[in-house]
């Protein structure tokens, strides 16, 4: 038995909607809204603590259990904040920007699958966990976030200021060019599943999950996820450094706050469409799914799956920022179009030309898929170590450095000696070699004293 | 596999050579002129395969058509590209590809220190192609396709070098003279197409019989124009000398051996026509005649070595001309003439580019003089050419020129004097002139400047220093080889009549005919005159001393310098009153003609300044423009719909 | 409601980018005026497809989209260098044409 | 009733109100095209109409036209648009003053001419029926369409496809500037820096330049950086700045930092 998908599997929605009423979807599309906002506060939360466990300290641990309600009051706090507008802006769009990107942001969702047909308690009616589906689904997808960017461009350009144009511009062009990437990952998705909707692609996943059948299409798709939602490594929109905030550097208060809220909505989304289409969605992992005869994969158990693959994806995006340092814009450009692109495109040819064999000449190549697959990723590692240009440069002005860097002064360390940095009047940064004293504030992160303000803005 | 079915190959070889050397250009400079002479070696081992073909038949079969495909196929004209296989083509086939190798080879090493070596070998190629198209045509209409390619070929090689103004002159000096001649050619094709709805050889030939004698008058006399132009006959015969323009191998292989005598392979080709219309062999025996003795007088007074033997080609042509324009008797000696003076003369022009080769490209006879002791291979060459064309036996042209001048003396009335005796005189003057030729070039005292020799003429010793030298190995070979035929060829072809009888099935069975005067007086008649010609010469050059500066010398002498006004004769006749007409046609053309055309030109151009003002050069306006017309036009439409 | 509502609205569209193409002079804004011209085409297209019952008219839509993508890139490349060598994206300073 | 009028295509009321809704605003966001005066205004509302044009493809059962409408236009095509709007300068508002005679007159005189001939033909016509596509999609449009697209069309895709390709590099030509000079990198930067101390340059040469404001206590973008040894770098103020003169002097700083700059002074003169 072939494990990839049939081929003449329908390509329309998979589950049945015809039951739904208007007021179900009004009750649902609340749902979804009212999961949005509290997942955003809960991963803010979320991150907080694990990047403080990252950071050998603790994060937010005052307000309420283990901290779980800091959130609230730091939201509260930038909405009751004064809303600045500033005097240069195109008043209009400056308001628009953010709206746009919320209202993208929480437009993804709508096809999102949570689970299967359920029965709604108290009720005799079954409806799928599911707002609704579309032939086009993942396409519909690609297009809102497309939509979200007008969000970015607009908000920077209607600044009025540099800062923000360029950072816009930067982030325009970032989240383009991995759509581009994303969506390449997602074609392979397409045809291996038969179709564009994300229940029937969740219901293709019942034998294996894409992500191990089509593993380079997820590497390229978890890549591309990052850039997408321009967090670390590649959140260069946001390149302090070097453009202060990015595009939201004019924004304070509520439409700041529309942003973060958009980012972080943007954040989930993205990890609900890579569990949907690589994770198998909302199917029980592999041991639980056979208890029972498929115990775990019927009734509202699903949901939790989903939330746990979910969380997961959030997981790893807390401990990619935790990790990584931010790339340099054109190596990431680079990256980019010379490494995810090329690599997606050949993979998508390979998936639909090993398809293609399967479906004209029904052999069976399921093996083929693997092979091909595992040199692809190798291919993807090689492509990431070649060295950017002409190894013979780099040799010459190593060269060149070593006979400049001899006069370079060396400081011999002291031992037992800490460095005073308030010696000439200021205070300076320590130099290489000398060591700052034990810092005092080390015995104030136990004791409960003051909260913890001082990080989430730069948290943005 | 029958040979002769390849023959095409004959022709498509060197083309196919010439289309590399040309589309390929500087790339093939290294190896390009091998890539030439190999071309035209594969030609000339093709031909001698289908002679080995043809003498395995019997002599009735040995003429073959091969067709090759359908090609001018409009109206009633069906033209097939198709190739004729028979002796009289295949002679010349050996000739062109036989000799052709040798001076291409010679022309590796002559035209060595020239930077376009590889266009020179490109153009000799597309000319033995065109060359071979033309003798082995099966009609009029291949015959002229190679007809004109050989004068394309001729006009790039005798235009070489073209950098020289005059150069280039005489090339265009010889295609224009050529194409007078192609008129001639192509009111005969029209006429023979008129008539016989064909212009095939079998068919035309099958059907002149019979004809109306005038029709055969008139396509003999318009294919002897073509003969003319293209063999430099009286009087289309200027063009030769200026040709000598060309680089040496060229003069060799083209002005001498083979296009030249493309108009006597017409003649006799086109025989049954000739022989159909009497007044038009009249008028080609008359040309002969008058041509023979004019390059013959030219010959004598000429100093430049190239147009020396210039002149004596055009002698050497009317001969055969002669030759061929007596009918059946006459063909297969023109044509035997026409192989034997292909080796000496082409080896004479060879031993003169040798000769000029090692006096730095000097042409001027007066200023050579004792050279027999440089170039001893040079001089042996050019010495067994010099008694070839001279007649003396058993060399080559004692077999060949004797028979034309006893063939002259054939038949009845005042023809046979007269014809005979013109041929019997040339011979004479051409033992002078080329005696004088030889004299002065290889024999009596040096009259170049050698560098250390105190000469007293000052006239010498300001012209540069010689270093007269043997040429190379590749050059001298192919001399060699030239001489060799010279020497024997013609004695070989005679034993038995192989040759004449080898041409019968083309030329027709001849009877005996006795001369009017008995054969062993002709014979001694004729050597006769050659030794006294000789003899003269000897006096005059060689036994004493030949001024550096041309004499004045007589009327005739100054008139033969200037190739007996033949220039000014042309100019005078045809050129001026052309010229005076074609101003007075250009006149009425710009009044008349222009004024209408240009009046109406003119209110147009105040109508464009009108109209002009709508460009304004603003896209915006044409879209509206557009725009409007568009609306206008769906309006029209609409409305007159409802 | 019918459809021919679609191709009256589709009408009116493509007037409006016809006349923006005669009436601004900024490049960038005569080309979105063509762009929306293609897009009434377009609808034009897809309505006629449902009306007959064909999916011929979306296919046509689709390959219009393609071309008018096309066209916009190298459209705006034009733009762009013009910008460069001019200073100026009006098309009214491209006038070289007028003798 | 005859056959064609029981398979005709009845239009539903939701579509009727979506129509009248989005209609009205597609045509005040193309109108934008004509009186809008900033550039940016009118690529938003454009934007705003492809999406309202990807809404009717859906509601004409065609969503996945609808989807690459958005895809196409709303996320490249037209966000190229705004891209080029900044590269060619955002600030630039037009003067919607005409400058060739006739010429506003001839386009509104072209436009009402158009709209009244296309309507009119329009609703003059005799059209058939809708026949809808309920048949045609009943393998989920997508499907449809690929099978007309990779069947009727292939060729024609095959085309596009290489037209595509042709325009991206067209494109790429066009705006491609040959770089003169070689381009100087981070690399070759640092070298030269150090180059340049290595032959008796500053120290200063091979760090970054400073950031104007004194570390941790003064943070105007007008008052000098001050360097590991106590002197300001004046190089840290930008350029701007000390081109107009707006340059913080000695007498404008707070008493703090004077004594600051003194206690400095004395003990270099110690040091010395």
């Amino acid at each position: 038995m072939n494990r990839i998908a049939p081929m003449l599997a329908p390509a329309g929605p998979a589950v049945d909607f015809s039951q739904d009423t208007i007021w179900i979807s009004v009750i649902k599309a609340v749902a979804i809204m009212v999961f949005l906002l509290i997942s955003v506060l809960f991963a803010l939360w979320f991150e907080r603590r694990l990047i403080g466990r990252f950071q050998q300290r603790l994060g937010p641990n005052v307000r309420g259990p283990f901290g779980l309600v800091q959130s609230i009051p730091d939201a509260l706090k930038l909405v009751l904040k004064e809303d600045i507008t500033v005097k240069g802006a195109d008043k209009l769009i400056y308001i628009m920007a953010p709206v746009i990107s919320v209202f993208c942001a929480f437009m993804v969702f709508a096809v999102i699958p949570f689970g299967p047909e359920v029965r709604i308690p108290f009720t005799d009616l079954v409806t799928p966990l599911q707002l609704t589906d579309l032939p086009v689904a993942v396409l519909y997808i690609l297009g809102i976030t497309g939509l979200g960017v007008y969000g970015i461009v607009l908000g920077g350009w209607s600044s009025g200021s540099t800062y923000p144009l360029l950072g816009s511009v930067r982030s325009t062009a970032q989240v383009i060019s991995y759509e581009l990437g994303m969506g390449l990952a997602l074609v392979s998705v397409f045809i291996v599943s038969g179709s564009m909707s994300t229940s029937q692609i969740v219901s293709s996943q019942q034998q294996l999950w894409w992500s191990i059948a089509l593993l380079p299409a997820f590497v390229v798709y978890i890549l591309s996820m990052l850039g997408e939602t321009n967090r670390l490594p590649f959140d260069l929109p946001e390149a302090e450094g070097e453009l202060v905030g990015g595009f939201q550097t004019e924004y304070s208060s509520m439409k700041f706050a529309w942003f973060y809220l958009a980012e972080y909505i943007n954040m989930l989304n993205v990890s609900a469409i890579a569990t949907t289409v690589f994770m198998g969605g909302w199917r029980a992992p592999w041991p639980l799914s056979a208890i029972n005869d498929g115990m775990f994969n019927e009734g509202w158990w699903p949901l939790l799956w989903f939330l746990i693959k979910l969380w997961g994806f959030m997981f790893f995006f807390v401990w990619v920022r935790a990790t990584l340092l931010r790339f340099r814009y054109d190596q990431f450009m680079h990256f980019g179009w010379k490494v995810l692109i090329p690599v997606a495109l050949a993979w998508v040819v390979a998936v639909a030309v090993v398809q293609g064999v399967r479906q004209f000449s029904g052999i069976d190549l399921q093996t083929i898929l693997f092979v091909l697959a595992g040199l692809l990723v190798l291919l993807a590692l090689v492509m990431f170590f070649i060295p950017e240009k002409g190894a013979k440069d780099k040799a010459g002005g190593a060269g060149s450095r070593a006979l400049t860097g001899a006069g370079t002064p060396t400081i011999e360390p002291k031992k037992d000696e800490y460095f005073d940095a308030f010696a000439g009047g200021f205070p300076v940064p320590p130099l290489p070699g000398q060591q700052l004293p034990p810092s005092k504030r080390r015995a104030r992160v136990t004791t409960p004293a003051a909260p913890e303000t001082d990080e989430e803005n730069s948290d943005g | 596999m029958d040979t002769l079915n390849l023959s095409w190959l004959l022709i498509a070889i060197p083309l196919a050579s010439a289309g590399v050397l040309l589309v390929l250009g500087r790339r093939v400079d290294r190896w390009g002129h091998w890539l030439g002479v190999l071309a035209s070696a594969a030609s000339a081992a093709g031909a001698i395969a289908m002679l080995v073909e043809l003498l395995g038949r019997g002599a009735a079969d040995r003429s073959v058509g091969v067709h090759l495909f359908r090609w001018i196929p409009a109206g009633d004209l069906n033209v097939d590209a198709g190739l004729l296989v028979d002796p009289l083509s295949l002679t010349f086939v050996l000739l062109i590809t036989f000799v052709g190798t040798l001076i291409h080879i010679y022309a590796v090493a002559y035209m060595e220190h020239d930077t376009d070596r590889r266009r020179f070998f490109a153009y000799l190629n597309l000319f033995v192609a065109a060359m071979l198209v033309l003798v082995l045509a099966d009609s009029y209409a291949l015959l002229f396709l190679g007809w004109e390619g050989v004068g394309l070929a001729s006009y790039l090689l005798i235009g070489f070098w073209n950098y020289r103004s005059d150069y280039a002159v005489a090339a265009k000096k010889a295609f224009v003279m050529n194409r007078v001649g192609d008129m001639g050619m192509l009111v005969a094709m029209m006429a023979l197409f008129a008539t016989f709805g064909s212009v095939n050889y079998e068919t035309v030939f099958a059907a002149a019989e019979g004809t109306n004698q005038g029709v055969l008058t008139l396509v003999g006399l318009m294919l002897l124009v073509g003969a003319c132009g293209k063999s430099a006959q009286f009087p289309l015969q200027a063009w030769l000398g200026d040709a000598m323009a060309g680089p040496t191998p060229v003069s060799a292989l083209i002005h001498a051996a083979t296009m030249v005598t493309a108009g006597v392979y017409l003649i006799v080709r086109s025989g049954p026509i000739f022989e159909g219309a009497p007044t038009a062999q009249l008028v080609v025996v008359i040309i002969g005649a008058i041509t023979l003795l004019f390059g013959a007088i030219i010959g004598c007074a000429k100093d430049d070595l190239k147009k020396a033997l210039a002149a004596s080609t055009m002698s050497q042509i009317g001969y055969m001309i002669l030759a061929a324009g007596l009918g059946p008797i006459g063909y297969a000696f023109a044509i035997f003439h026409l192989v034997t003076h292909g080796f000496f003369k082409a080896g004479m022009f060879l031993g003169a580019g040798s000769v000029m080769h090692g006096m730095g490209e000097e042409v001027d006879m007066r200023r050579f003089g004792g050279l027999r002791r440089y170039m001893k291979v040079t001089y042996a060459t050019f010495a067994f050419g010099w008694l070839a064309i001279l007649g003396v036996p058993p060399f080559s042209g004692f077999w060949s020129k004797d028979k034309i001048i006893e063939a002259a003396f054939v038949g009845e009335g005042w023809r046979p004097l007269v014809f005979g005796s013109v041929a019997l005189l040339g011979a004479g003057i051409t033992a002078f002139y080329m005696s004088r030729l030889f004299f002065m070039t290889f024999h009596g005292e040096k009259r170049w400047n050698d560098g250390h020799s105190s000469t007293p003429d000052t006239a010498i010793a300001r012209t540069p220093v010689q270093h007269p030298h043997e040429s190379p190995r590749l050059m001298t070979v192919p001399m060699i080889v030239l001489a060799v035929g010279s020497v024997a060829l013609g004695g070989l072809l005679s034993i038995g009549g192989v040759f004449t009888s080898w041409l019968e099935p083309v030329t027709g069975v001849v009877g005996d005919h006795e001369p009017v005067l008995p054969v062993w007086l002709l014979m001694t008649l004729t050597l006769a005159v050659v030794v006294v010609g000789l003899v003269l010469a000897w006096r005059q050059y060689a036994a004493s001393s030949v001024p550096v500066i041309a004499l004045a010398g007589s009327v005739l002498t100054r008139a033969a310098r200037k190739d007996l006004y033949q220039d000014e004769v042309n100019d005078g006749l045809l050129v001026q009153p052309g010229q005076y007409l074609t101003r007075s046609l250009v006149y009425g053309d710009r009044q008349v003609i222009d004024g209408a055309v240009g009046g109406l030109g003119r209110v147009m151009v105040r109508l464009g300044d009108v109209t002009r003002r709508l460009q304004t050069g603003y896209v915006r306006s044409y879209a509206a423009t557009m725009t409007i017309g568009l609306v206008a036009l769906v309006a029209v439409v609409l409305a007159t719909r409802i | 409601m019918s459809l021919v509502n679609y191709l009256v609205l589709s009408g009116i569209l493509f007037s409006i980018g016809a006349v923006t193409v005669l009436v601004r002079r900024n490049a960038i804004v005569a080309f979105m005026g063509v762009e929306l011209m293609l897009n009434a085409a377009n609808l034009t297209f897809v309505t006629f497809a449902r009306m007959h019952g064909e999916l011929q008219g979306q296919v046509i839509a689709f390959f219009v989209m393609v071309v008018a993508a096309t066209e916009v890139v190298i459209g705006l490349a034009i733009i762009v260098s013009i910008f460069r060598t001019r200073g100026s994206a009006s098309i009214d300073d491209v006038n070289l044409l007028k003798s | 009733m005859n056959p064609v009028a029981q398979t005709g295509l009845v239009l539903s009321t939701g579509e009727g109100v979506l129509f009248w809704v989005l209609a009205p605003l597609a045509v005040i966001g193309a109108l934008w095209l004509l009186f809008s005066r900033r550039t940016v205004h009118i690529a938003a509302s454009i934007a705003g109409v492809m999406i309202a044009l990807a809404i009717f493809y859906t509601a004409l059962e065609a969503p996945f036209l609808g989807v690459a409408q958005v895809v196409v236009y709303t996320g490249a095509v037209m966000m190229l648009f705004l891209f080029v709007i900044m590269l060619v300068g955002v600030d630039s508002s037009e003067s919607l003053v005409e400058t060739l005679a006739g010429q506003r007159w001839i386009a509104v005189l072209g436009g009402i001419g158009l709209v009244v001939l296309v309507v009119g033909i329009v609703v003059g016509a005799k059209l058939p029926d809708g026949v809808g596509l309920a048949q045609a999609n009943a393998d989920t449009n997508p499907v449809g369409v690929a099978r007309l697209i990779f069947g009727e069309f292939v060729f024609s895709f095959e085309l596009t496809g290489a037209l595509l390709i042709t325009a991206a590099l067209g494109a790429l030509i066009l705006t491609h500037r040959q770089r003169l000079s070689k381009r100087i990198g981070q690399r070759e930067l640092a070298d030269a820096k150090l180059a340049a101390f290595g032959q008796g340059g500053s120290s200063e040469t091979i760090t970054v330049t400073p950031s104007p404001g004194v570390y941790a206590r003064h943070n105007s973008a007008d008052s000098p950086a001050l360097d590991a040894f106590g002197e300001p770098v004046q190089s840290s103020v930008p350029t701007v700045l000390r081109i107009r003169g707006q340059e913080a002097g000695v007498d404008q700083l707070d008493a703090d930092r004077v004594a600051t700059i003194a206690a400095r002074g004395d003990m270099k003169e110690i040091d010395g």
